[in-house]
């Protein structure tokens, strides 16, 4: 085991894939001489040169555009689209072309695209540069989506997402690069399975990302007051695990979601009424969620603490569920 | 009318080659007329558009291509496909939505696909191909392919934001991308003059250092020329913008009531049909005979009936498919992985077979 | 109560808008000369002049931009988007503008903005023309989302919608234009409670927009195997009238949503969860979920027709509920 | 350097016109400069995006317009926001959080905005102030206002697909936009050649039949001049597109380790910078003296001085206050639609007061 950051793992995982498929390249705005908006790529361009590592215009559509027709035409794209807020412009050729080529050409085409963008809030950057719509990408049919949240996924969703004959979209929260954590010898199997990141009898914690974080250090606060949460990180967003959330509230009976997406419509909805579906039997109390105020991300950063889901928060969910008090 | 005459070439046109574009151009039409009828009998839905006076661009400009070079194309693209190869059959098929249509009646009239040929779509969102076809043109870079991507779009897509970035994005780098407007006047029921602030679309191409140029989109023989040099261009190492100036004899889909354009601007442009056009310029030139002519026309209508035959004759797609190849399968596994198959995982996840 | 068509309700409400405020105005491709892609605002260039019947180029990230600015800049813009599909093109512009102009702006703006656009799919136009994306639009904060399914409803909602002083979606789903029903002479009072369009008491069956009129037909199919289902229409996608909804689950003790959109993350999604949380204790049976198939929409009609929810799953769905089969 | 030359104008300038241009590029200066350290001192978070070498541009543009004219800016804003009359101590307080920001806190560095003053933001996504600037002036427009929105944005944003639809709206519609490109040569970390297909990106306009100039954005003076020209065309009836010739001295944003350019290009341009340049040319005029100078370097510091004060005196905005505002407040009714409160209902639509 040796001790690295988010960012380093990102970077390593980048490094290996370039360095394992001459298809492989990176394409997005400011990979190359500047090193990428979170510093990924530092280093790449002089390493992998400018065929390969290709500082893009500011054309979101068009890039994601590109790197569809690319991977069409037989390479193997890796597009970073700074953040999520950004993706917004490239929705159109995500939703229409590439997770649609494959079915409405009969099975003719792959599009093998890995696209990587950086997400969530919490670094005051306001309303327009605080976005965690991994929901919206979860929705669609024809595409993968995963979230990298410890180093040991950082370092390895990439080159599992690079297997993958379809396209898969991985969020990285921008929180995490600084992050330092123990890189695990042994490289997860597959982008499929959700993790167990804490084992506990007494209610089921489901998340992803960022908050995964979070959880852990409300769970460290439950254990305090002998309630034991099982923390269990999704890693796939798109398919979900749903087994093994269910598994899990079989043996604890109550769940609580906790995503960084507004309440509404959000991605633990999907996992509420997954449990509702698959393990309604199971619940002795309902389903809560723990998600990030309905509002605009302020710029403030009491307010915007205030907006996103916290461990406070996490653990007052957890007991009212339970029925105790803290 | 804005078309622009072009000079009669100098050179005799050689028979064989009169022919083959004649054909071509009868064949589109032919095929189209009868669309046009069996989506009034029901057998044709959806979005139907039709490319009827528009056919001299397809033609000509895609006899400028090798089978290695790609196409990225719109949803009036049945003449497209039709001159690239893509079978008659195989297209009617996709749009009776049997499964031996060239997508397995996945994609209807507007997604017309052949792998085999390079045909890249049929792409309903206006727009939509044009970063495909600069990612297209990327890949054969990358990978020392001498080829090029041809991408055609309307003048309406001229507006959009895609055709600006796809243009720089291309000129950038370089990309073997032959950027082909067909302007035909309309994007729906909006007159050019109304959807740009700039009508001259070629002119378009300075603002992006792409050498450009516009062709009477209703002259066989100038479109095929003027492609055949945009190609070269485009091999020898870049963009190019060819603007073919042409127009819709039809309805802008089968919805359309017409209520935006004159009859008699529509009557005006049909003195200008390209197969007639091109008709009585071979007989006035003594290349062809009236004979010759019956037997193309002949010859298209056998075509275009022995491919409703062909459609008619195909086989539906068992339902049981209907979530097939939204994922690709995974080699060496056909079992999937039960352990995902929930409630909650959706019936596509499901189905679809897992490393 | 007179009989008109869909469309004619939809035109009779945009014209009175039109004709009872000066500032009102519409916008979007082809509203002017083609008559409107469904035939909405056919007769309006004449009637009202191109000042205030804008055909706009194909740009519909500008020009829905441009309804932000002119709704800031005091006028009352009716943006059409011709079709959702087409919204994805101007995500950017409604998440990142119109929703967050207010609060960004600690109040000093509003954006009273109207945008239309059909949905829906059933067609046989495909995957990228066949989206129910109203999924992500009820997802953020700052906007309000409404889905008229009934003449009445097409007839009165824009009128309200544009008393609301921020931005409001309206979804119109693109099989019902040519669809007759009775118009209420009482338009409905607001744009935020949903409508009982069925009373019954041994299942709540919950919809909006196009499938309201499958719901209907099943609950007669229901009702003749003895089954009475209560059929609510949402009509508001955001907010949620979720009293209505728990309200009515407290009597029947049993719910199914019907939804357009794909199931995971859906629309449903949130509906289902909301009942977790406020309905779970009268639950009798695990809340199901009716939604379209997870993949691009196929053009053949017979794929389409299995890929979309229709009155037989739906009552199938009941069936399982109710534990009886038909 | 691409920064144009112009030719010193012949007619002497009015002392007190230059004493208030320089005057409001110090105040600039100093207030980022005193930005910056706060940011190290951790009272400014978030990104900040430093406008120092870019002053002549707002200074200079800024003046063409009238109180009544609307302004759209970027994240790269201070400048604009400062001599556009927001008070310096309430944008101060907007990069605090505080309430008493010109924002209420909400907003933060990229998202300045000031309704009495016209100024709609603060944009952090690039471009997307440029499609609001169309709407506005449409608005204006349609309500006989003889107004002129001025849009700022920067070389990167050209190459969005809104630079290039807006500019067609405009065009079309005869839209009064003045948009204002600030093309400091480097979007982030990439160079203009290597994001622009055709750097002069003036000469962009004429592919909307629009016209436009470039200007050395240096040349406070220079930049008044072409922007009164530009405002005046708008003004008549249309669009217009004026390019400023510029750089920015510091890095991109608080992060950004700079190396993408060579430290040698910026003491280059930092030869130009703007403020120097009109000092120099002032005073070998005799048209202030160094006391004059002196003088307005003591009351710019004072005037940033007392804008921290003005931040650090703000009050927080109380946390229950957190979902105000996402939706307008409905006139006539402070109590919400119980009914309609549940736990499904999000919070912010539970508090929000229904009509
Ligand atoms: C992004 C998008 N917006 C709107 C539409 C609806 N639409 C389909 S075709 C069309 C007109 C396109 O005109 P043009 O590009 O000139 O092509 P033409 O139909 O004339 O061949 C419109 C508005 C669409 N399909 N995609
Ligand atoms: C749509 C979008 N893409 C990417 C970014 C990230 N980003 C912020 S500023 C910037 C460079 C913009 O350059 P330019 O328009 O020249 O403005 P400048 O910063 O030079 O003033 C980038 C890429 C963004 N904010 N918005
Ligand atoms: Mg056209
Ligand atoms: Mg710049």
């Amino acid at each position: 085991m040796s001790r690295i950051t988010y960012r380093e793992a990102v970077k390593a995982g980048l490094r290996e894939a370039l360095i394992g498929d001459p298809h492989v390249f990176l394409m997005g705005e400011d990979v190359g001489r500047y090193g990428g908006a979170y510093a990924c790529s530092k280093g790449f361009l002089e390493e992998f040169g400018p065929e390969r590592i290709r500082d893009t215009p500011l054309c979101e559509s068009t890039f994601v555009g590109a790197g569809i027709g690319a991977a069409l035409g037989g390479m193997r794209p890796i597009v970073e689209v700074m953040t999520v807020n950004f993706s917004l412009l490239a929705l159109d050729q995500i939703v229409n072309n590439a997770a649609t080529l494959r079915h409405m050409s009969g099975g003719q085409f792959s599009v093998p695209l890995v696209v990587r963008m950086a997400t969530g809030g919490g670094r005051q950057l306001a309303a327009q540069h605080s976005h965690s719509l991994e929901v919206w990408y979860a929705h669609v049919p024809g595409i993968q989506v995963v979230a990298p949240a410890t180093v040991t996924d950082a370092r390895h969703m990439l080159g599992l997402a690079l297997r993958e004959p379809d396209p898969v979209f991985i969020f990285e929260h921008a929180l995490l690069y600084p992050m330092e954590g123990e890189l695990d010898e042994s490289p997860p199997a597959d982008l499929l399975h959700a993790a167990i990141r804490r084992p506990g009898n007494d209610v089921t914690v489901v998340t992803y990302g960022g908050s995964l974080w979070k959880c852990l250090q409300a769970a460290e606060t439950l254990a305090k007051s002998g309630v034991e949460a099982e923390v269990i990180d999704l890693r796939s967003l798109r398919p979900l695990d749903m087994p093994t959330v269910l598994a899990s509230v079989a043996r604890t009976h109550r769940a609580v979601i906790v995503d960084e997406g507004w309440k509404t419509c959000s991605l633990a909805a999907e996992i509420s009424a997954g449990i509702m579906e698959g393990g309604f039997y199971d619940l002795d109390a309902p389903v809560a969620r723990v998600c990030s105020i309905e509002a605009p991300m302020p710029y403030a950063k009491h307010l915007e603490d205030a907006a996103l889901p916290q461990p406070e928060g996490i653990v007052s969910a957890v007991m009212n569920l339970v029925g105790r008090h803290v | 009318m804005n078309a622009l005459e072009t000079p009669r070439r100098a050179a005799p046109i050689d028979r064989q080659h009169a022919l083959d574009l004649l054909y071509e151009m009868k064949r589109i039409r032919r095929f189209e007329e009868k669309c046009a009828e069996l989506y009034s009998a029901g057998h044709i839905r959806g979005f139907l558009h039709l490319y009827i006076g528009e056919e001299a661009v397809a033609v000509g400009a895609l006899r400028a291509l090798t089978p290695d070079d790609a196409v990225v194309s719109t949803y009036r693209e049945h003449g497209h496909a039709l001159v690239r190869g893509v079978p008659a059959g195989a297209v009617m098929a996709e749009m009776y939505g049997k499964a031996n249509g060239c997508s397995r009646g996945r994609g209807g009239s507007m997604h017309l696909f052949d792998a085999g040929r390079r045909l890249y779509g049929g792409n309903a969102i206006v727009g939509g191909g044009l970063p495909l076809a600069a990612g297209l043109a990327l890949a054969d870079r990358m990978q020392n392919r001498p080829v090029v991507t041809a991408c055609f779009f309307g003048d309406g897509a001229v507006a959009e934001g895609e055709f600006h970035e796809s243009m720089n994005l291309a000129a950038l780098w370089k990309l073997p991308v032959l950027f082909l407007c067909e302007n035909n006047r309309y994007a729906m029921g909006t007159a050019l003059e109304r959807h740009q602030a700039q009508t001259d679309i070629q002119a378009k191409a300075a603002g992006y250092g792409v050498p450009a140029a516009a062709v009477d989109g209703m002259d066989v023989l100038a479109v095929e020329e003027a492609a055949r040099t945009a190609v070269s261009i485009v091999r020898a190492g870049g963009p190019f913008l060819l603007e073919a100036r042409t127009y819709r004899f039809r309805a802008h889909s089968m919805y359309d009531a017409e209520l935006y354009r004159p009859k008699e601007e529509v009557e005006q442009w049909k003195q200008r049909d390209p197969i007639r056009l091109f008709e009585t310029r071979l007989l006035a030139e003594a290349i062809l005979t009236p004979e010759d002519i019956a037997a193309l026309e002949v010859r298209a209508a056998a075509d275009v009936a022995e491919a409703v035959a062909f459609a008619e004759a195909g086989p539906w797609e068992p339902v049981e498919d209907l979530t097939r190849d939204v994922y690709t399968p995974r080699a060496g596994d056909s079992s999937g992985r039960p352990g995902l198959n929930t409630a909650a995982a959706s019936d596509a996840d499901k189905r679809r077979p897992r490393p």
